[in-house]
């Protein structure tokens, strides 16, 4: 029992334990909390596979920007916000329990074909993760794909930007058409 | 050929249609001359291609080849032979007259105008295009302008009509297309590569199974635009929401992409399954000539009269076609002209009418004769010739049909002939109805008869009624070459021979019929 | 003889002529022009035709253009004595009906296009006639039926006139259907439509069943064209139109053509003996059939109308038994008589101011002298008294069929019935139009009709008088047989029936005299001794209206041919054909409307229709073993 | 017993299950998508612990642009959600069936 396998062993049962609060929490706060857990959890198994740039980068990010933003929109719409147990769709939870299962169970059978994995590479030593290899290979072959991601952030930002003004928008519009329908227009309105 | 005569040809149009789009809308006047005068060209052209093309040879003449898209083997491949010129030269008469014939339109003319001209660029395409897929592309083309005619300018009802049209015929070209695909790529291989091209494709050798698919696929096409009996309603609605132009071009034109189609593709390019099929096609064909004839005969509207007749008289080209003898195909040809300027004169005429009464209604008809002698007879004159009548055009096409159809397929003939007795009774009692008899309404007292423009307009159908009613020989022979050759393909390659005559006595006759 | 075309090109420049300048030619200048034109053309075919008459000419063919060289039709005209006969009778008679139509035509608004669709006849009839291959007949055949159609509902305000122009074409189309198709077994068979061609080969070429189908569906097309049963309900009706039509088209030529094609045709019904006989048969039967119904019919047209009818059966039998000559002699005679008689009735109709049934004439000898005496002429004449024409034509068609023996023994039976019968009804007619007290309406002033009427009954009388020596079949030297030695060359490929001994002759010559004189005595008795019968009640009601045989048509024929066409047109195109396309959209929307409820607009269904999704991608992954 | 790349992919597959699972049954616009984010880091975590035992970069590449993604995707959903909100008043996705069919 190498100390590797105790990290994983400790770590997998944190990031189940994680996913698991986040599914099941009644408050969303809980479940953001579950989240976080269990990527930092991912961290860790990012660090033990020698991905240390990724693992860094993981955690910068989605821990960290992603996360804060949940919580901050969690807390804009209202944390109080306690979902009633029932549920509305017919069918729906069994049959979520149903595909699920059967696509773990799939999934693991399918682990087992070693066409689906491919082959062991050789043994290569540790430093495989670092930033100069992957500077090398991100700024080398896959250059194209990193100048889509420029153009793929910019969209976004200019999209939720728009969102925004979209916000403001509704209300104006809502508050002219009342103005409008004076009391005196309103057959107009329907005639046409 | 040095002097692209056939791209010149079809390009005008279009060319025409962005030259209409260009003038202002405050000189609204301007733009049914102008457009007339561009029609001109494309006619121009195509009496020249008549003048030049030379008469005894069966083959395509003046043909281009300009490589289009290399890997599939697609090119501009355009030729006129025997078969087609006619149809062109139809065309390219026809659209002045038409459009001559449009004054009553007054809403959105400038649009009106470039569909027209844009109708003609793909109805010339059609009839010259040699590459399967740029023949398919012309044959759609032609689709939108006349769901716009039919659609905006129409009458009544006039939406269902043109949604009808387009899915209708939609439907049949998009199997055809499967089969175009089908054809290119499978075949292709075995000429070096794939390849839309016509000529080339003729060499391919296909499964006889394979034939019969693709002549289905290419048939169901055709059957929908002839129409054949079961896939014809959708030309009585057309025809009736139609404006004058619309109905003369669809009647004069569109409906010859189909029997066209059939002479050109699946005769050249299925030998084996057309053979095999002939009989059920030219029985097909004969219930439309007895059917359509028969309903025709109780239309309450004049307009689904003279569509109907449309119906039966394709029916008699299909036969002709379908006998697959030297004077059956010739007559199927040259029935199609007689038949485009007959019918075309008939929907004039009706404009005319409908011009001044707005109604297409029989009933509200009546004594027209008195009040309208020219006109009266103008329609007599027409309606004869549609008939029939020896010494007129529609008499040609219709007895070479009988006779050559008679030498391979007795008993359709006989039945064919049959219709020649309908096409009389449903004229003669339709004349009887509006013009024969006391004036009984009377907003028919004070009709004015024809003006000068609406006999210009008549004056030339009529000339080329008779012209080609009295001395044919001209059109049989340029149309007798290419047909030949197209039989001479069918005996090769299949062991099916000709039926020249003397059916059941087996001598031989030196004396051949000149 | 390349001046042959002139003789159609006169008659067709007429109409051409008249058609586009009509009216400014106005009225007397249309009708001289038009009866010039054909005159000239008459006597063109006079000098023509010269050579035959001295016996030296021989049978040529005037080439003109190929017209559908793919069927091997040429544009070609046949100069033989048959067809320079017929050219003779149409263009000479026609002349004088043209003549005739000037005076009868005054008034007219329309008088330039009655004499354009007139010329337009004559041309039709004389293509027709001069055709030289089948497919020329056939042009001429057509053509014959537009001007009937034209000239029949010439006064087309009044809707009958429209119906009877219509009713005639349509049933000549419908012979035309049997000619066409006889046409079609003909090319088929000999592969060319010229008669050389197709005379010759005939006989190697079609069995005897080929040819008698061709021959039955030829005489399909000569019924229709010369109102033989079953196809003669139109000729009748065909009275609508102006009197000088029904003497020209539907006494005098257009209707002679059937004839002329079975005589033309002679080679073919050689071949088919049982067709011959049937053309004989239906000939006998039509002359008595329509003979009766002669009888019972008080319009005056309508009378010379069935009378045509029964003539045409006479001829009919002629050339069916092979005597063309005799059958060609008959078309001759009658042409005058029958021609004569229509325009006598049309003066009187013309001097009655428009009057047109018996029982409201009578008296009118005193008053129309010329019209009277001619038509007195013209009633010996169709009777069958010697010395006057109609005796000597239909004696010898008697003649011949009764030599021939077996059947043809009862043909004559009825041939000599119909003899007697005619001789009446011709009988009945003239008294009760000229004898008798006056019956006219009031208003109504007889007088004798203008020079220009009556020239032409003169002409008529004096041809139908003398007609007869033609072809008299005693040989008195050179005078006699005439027209047999015209005829020679045009019937000696075609073996001929021949005249009986000279006795039996004389016996039959009595015979048929005898059954003349008896219809004329009977008539006389019960026309003129006592007061008028009144003719109603049951079997004349019958005999007035045809045997009602046109409504049993309308009903059998007409009445289910509409039905059937409305059940075709809106049950079957509209409900059926067109429903299917119209249920085929309604199903792709039906079937849309039950697809729709997939799409909730749930996002968490739409989440397990993913993951299955993706379970059955990863199933079917693992099913199928894997690419690699 | 050393820890093979086959339990990374197992955890993996578990969490992606549970992260299904969570979209699935939660009716909280916010829930599930975080649930998204989950299955995301499992698909990551395969791609690295792949990474690693194929020998090859590429794994973590992947990762990187996935993240990339995700974070564009969290910023318009985020947006999105909030605008929802501030019209309808809720964040349960089963009241928003406007795009029904």
């Amino acid at each position: 029992m190498t100390a590797e396998t105790v990290v994983f062993v400790i770590f997998a049962l944190a990031a189940l334990a994680g996913a698991l609060t986040m599914v099941t929490a009644r408050n969303p706060v809980y479940s953001a909390m579950g989240l976080l857990t269990t990527m930092f959890s991912i961290a860790v198994f990012f660090v033990l596979n020698d991905a240390h740039f990724v693992a860094a980068v993981h955690v910068l990010i989605y821990a960290g920007a992603v996360m804060t933003l949940f919580l901050f929109v969690i807390m804009l719409i209202g944390v109080d916000k306690a979902e009633d147990i029932r549920e509305s769709i017919p069918f729906q939870r069994p049959m979520a329990v149903v595909l699920g299962a059967g696509l773990f169970v799939l999934v693991l059978v399918a682990g087992r074909a070693s066409w689906v994995t491919g082959t062991r590479a050789v043994e290569e030593g540790g430093a495989l993760g670092t930033i100069e290899n992957v500077a090398d290979e991100l700024f080398g072959v896959w250059l194209l794909p990193f100048e889509a991601t420029v153009l793929l952030l910019t969209i976004a930002a200019v999209g939720t930007i728009a969102l925004a003004q979209f916000l403001d928008k509704p209300r104006e519009l809502a508050a002219a058409r009342e103005a409008e329908i004076a009391p005196g227009h309103e057959d107009e309105e329907r005639a046409e | 050929m040095e002097f692209p005569a056939l791209a010149l040809l079809v390009l005008l149009p279009a060319g025409g249609a962005g030259i209409v789009a260009l003038i202002p809308e405050r000189r609204r006047d301007l733009i049914l001359p102008v457009t007339v005068g561009l029609t001109m060209l494309p006619l121009a052209v195509a009496l020249w291609i008549l003048w030049e093309f030379e008469v005894g040879n069966g083959a395509f003449q003046l043909t281009e080849r300009v490589l289009w898209f290399e890997p599939l083997g697609i090119s501009w491949n355009v030729g006129v032979d025997g078969i087609s010129l006619l149809l062109v030269v139809l065309t390219a008469v026809l659209f002045p007259i038409s459009i001559l014939a449009s004054t009553s339109i007054t809403k959105n003319v400038k649009m009106y105008m470039v569909s027209m001209l844009i109708l003609e660029t793909g109805l010339l395409g059609v009839f010259v295009a040699l590459d399967l897929l740029l023949f398919f592309v012309f044959f759609e083309v032609t689709l939108i302008p006349m769901y716009l005619l039919i659609g905006i300018w129409g009458s009544e009802n006039r939406v269902y009509a043109a949604v009808k049209f387009v899915l209708y015929t939609a439907l049949g070209s998009a199997l055809m297309l499967a089969a175009i695909i089908w054809l290119a790529v499978v075949a292709g291989p075995q000429l070096g590569g794939t390849t839309f091209d016509f000529t080339r494709l003729l060499d391919a050798e296909l499964s006889s199974g394979a034939q019969l698919w693709l002549f289905l696929a290419f048939g169901a096409a055709f059957a929908i635009k002839v129409p054949l009996f079961p896939f014809h309603t959708w030309l009585p609605d057309a025809h009736t929401e139609a404006p004058t132009a619309g109905s003369v071009l669809l009647a004069g034109v569109l409906l010859k992409l189909g029997t066209y189609g059939f002479v050109r593709f699946n005769l050249t390019l299925f030998p084996d399954a057309s053979v095999r099929l002939a009989p059920w096609i030219a029985a097909i064909a004969v219930v439309g000539i007895v059917y359509g004839a028969v309903v025709a005969i109780v239309q309450p509207d004049v307009k689904r009269l003279v569509a109907y007749s449309s119906v039966s008289h394709l029916g008699f080209i299909v036969l002709g076609t379908f006998a697959l003898t030297t004077q059956g195909i010739q007559g199927g040809v040259i029935q199609m002209v007689n038949h485009g300027l007959t019918t075309g004169g008939l929907f004039l005429l009706v404009g005319m009418i409908y011009d001044r009464r707005h109604t297409r209604e029989i009933a509200d008809y009546g004594g027209l004769a008195r009040v309208m002698p020219l006109y009266a007879g103008f329609f007599l004159f027409t309606a004869f010739a549609s008939a029939g009548l020896p010494g007129l055009n529609g008499f040609i096409g219709e007895f070479k049909v009988l006779l050559g159809s008679y030498l391979s397929l007795p008993v359709h003939a006989v039945v064919a002939a049959f219709g020649v007795v309908l096409a009389a009774v449903y004229l003669l009692w339709a004349y009887e109805r509006v013009f024969t008899g006391p004036v009984t309404k009377e907003e028919n007292e004070k009709l004015v008869d024809l003006n000068a423009r609406e006999i210009s307009i008549l004056v030339p159908i009529a000339a080329l009624i008779v012209f080609l009613g009295v001395y044919p020989r001209p059109a049989l022979d340029r149309i007798e070459p290419s047909v030949d050759v197209i039989l001479e393909r069918i005996e090769a390659q299949t062991d099916y021979d000709v039926p020249r005559f003397g059916t059941t006595a087996e001598i031989d006759l030196a004396a051949e019929g000149d | 003889m390349g001046y042959l075309w002139l003789v159609i090109a006169l008659p067709l420049a007429g109409a051409v002529t008249l058609l586009l300048f009509g009216k400014r030619i106005g009225e007397p200048g249309a009708g001289t022009l038009a009866s010039s034109l054909v005159g000239a053309a008459f006597l063109i075919a006079l000098v023509g035709s010269y050579d035959f008459i001295t016996g030296s000419g021989h049978a040529e063919v005037v080439s003109g253009f190929a017209w559908i060289p793919g069927l091997g039709i040429e544009l070609a005209l046949l100069w033989d004595p048959l067809s320079s006969m017929m050219t003779l009778v149409v263009t000479g008679v026609g002349a004088l009906i043209h003549v005739y139509a000037i005076g009868y035509m005054h008034g007219d608004p329309r008088y330039g296009r009655f004499f354009t669709y007139l010329n337009l006849f004559i041309a039709s009839m004389l293509i027709l006639v001069l055709g030289e291959s089948f497919g020329v007949l056939f042009i001429g055949w057509e053509l014959v039926g537009l001007s009937s159609y034209l000239l029949i509902s010439f006064w087309f305000e009044k809707p009958s006139a429209a119906a009877a122009g219509k009713k005639a074409f349509v049933v000549n189309r419908i012979g035309d259907f049997g000619f066409l198709i006889a046409l079609m077994v003909i090319f088929a068979e000999v592969g060319s439509l010229s008669y050389g061609t197709v005379f010759e080969e005939a006989a190697e070429v079609m069995t005897t069943g080929t040819a008698t189908l061709v021959t039955l569906l030829l005489l399909v097309g000569a019924a229709g064209k010369s109102a033989q049963l079953p196809l003669y309900v139109w000729l009748p009706d065909a009275m609508e139109g102006p009197t000088p039509v029904s003497a020209l088209i539907h006494a005098a030529t257009m209707v002679t053509a059937g004839v002329y094609m079975v005589a033309r045709t002679g080679a073919l019904f050689e071949l088919a003996p049982f067709s011959a006989g049937t053309v004989a048969t239906v000939g006998a039967v039509t002359a008595l059939y329509a003979a009766t119904i002669a009888i019972g019919q008080r319009d005056i047209k309508r009378v010379l109308a069935y009378s045509t009818i029964s003539q045409l059966g006479y001829m009919f039998m002629g050339v069916g038994a092979a005597a063309y000559v005799a059958g060609m002699f008959h078309l001759v005679t009658h042409a005058f008589f029958k021609a004569l008689l229509f325009l006598g009735a049309g003066s009187v109709i013309h001097a009655m101011s428009g009057e047109q049934d018996m029982w409201k004439m009578g008296g009118l000898r005193r008053l129309m002298p010329t019209t009277f005496a001619t038509m007195v002429i013209a009633w010996l004449a169709i009777s069958g008294i010697p010395p006057l024409s109609g005796f000597f034509s239909k004696d010898e068609i008697l003649a011949v069929t009764f030599d021939k023996g077996g059947w043809f023994v009862v043909l004559w039976v009825v041939g000599i019935a119909t003899a007697a019968l005619t001789a009446f009804y011709m009988t009945r007619l003239m008294l009760l139009t000229f004898w008798g007290e006056p019956r006219w309406d009031e208003g109504v002033a007889p007088h004798e009709s203008p020079r220009v009427m009556t020239a032409p009954l003169i002409a008529l009388g004096a041809l139908a008088a003398v007609g007869g020596f033609l072809n008299t079949p005693f040989r008195l030297g050179r005078l006699g047989a005439g027209l047999e030695h015209f005829l020679e060359p045009a019937f000696e490929a075609v073996e001929q029936a021949h005249l009986p001994a000279a006795g039996t002759q004389w016996l039959l010559a009595l015979v048929s005299v005898a059954a003349a004189v008896a219809g004329i005595w009977y008539g006389w008795r019960r026309y003129v001794e006592r007061e008028l019968p009144a003719e109603e009640g049951g079997v004349w009601d019958s005999l007035l209206a045809g045997y009602r045989v046109d409504d049993l048509y309308g009903r059998a024929l007409v009445l289910p041919g509409k039905k059937l066409s409305e059940a075709a047109a809106f049950t079957a195109d509209m409900k059926v054909v067109d429903g299917a396309v119209n249920g085929v959209g309604a199903l792709v929307t039906r079937l849309a409307a039950w697809l729709r409820p997939i799409q909730n607009g749930l996002a968490r269904s739409y989440g397990v229709g993913i993951l299955a999704g993706a379970v059955a991608l990863v199933v079917w992954l693992l099913a199928s073993g894997g690419g690699s | 017993m050393t820890v093979t790349a086959g339990w990374y992919m197992a955890l993996a597959a578990s969490l992606f299950t549970i992260g299904a699972a969570g979209l699935l049954l939660r009716r909280n616009a916010l829930v599930m998508f975080m649930s998204i984010e989950l299955m995301l880091n499992s698909v990551n975590l395969t791609f690295v612990a792949a990474g690693r035992e194929l020998g090859v970069l590429e794994g973590q590449l992947s990762v990187l642009f996935v993240m990339v993604v995700a974070a564009a995707e969290v910023t318009v959903g985020l947006a999105i959600i909030v605008a929802v909100f501030r019209n309808r008043a809720t964040a349960s996705v089963d009241e928003l069936t406007g795009l029904r069919g």
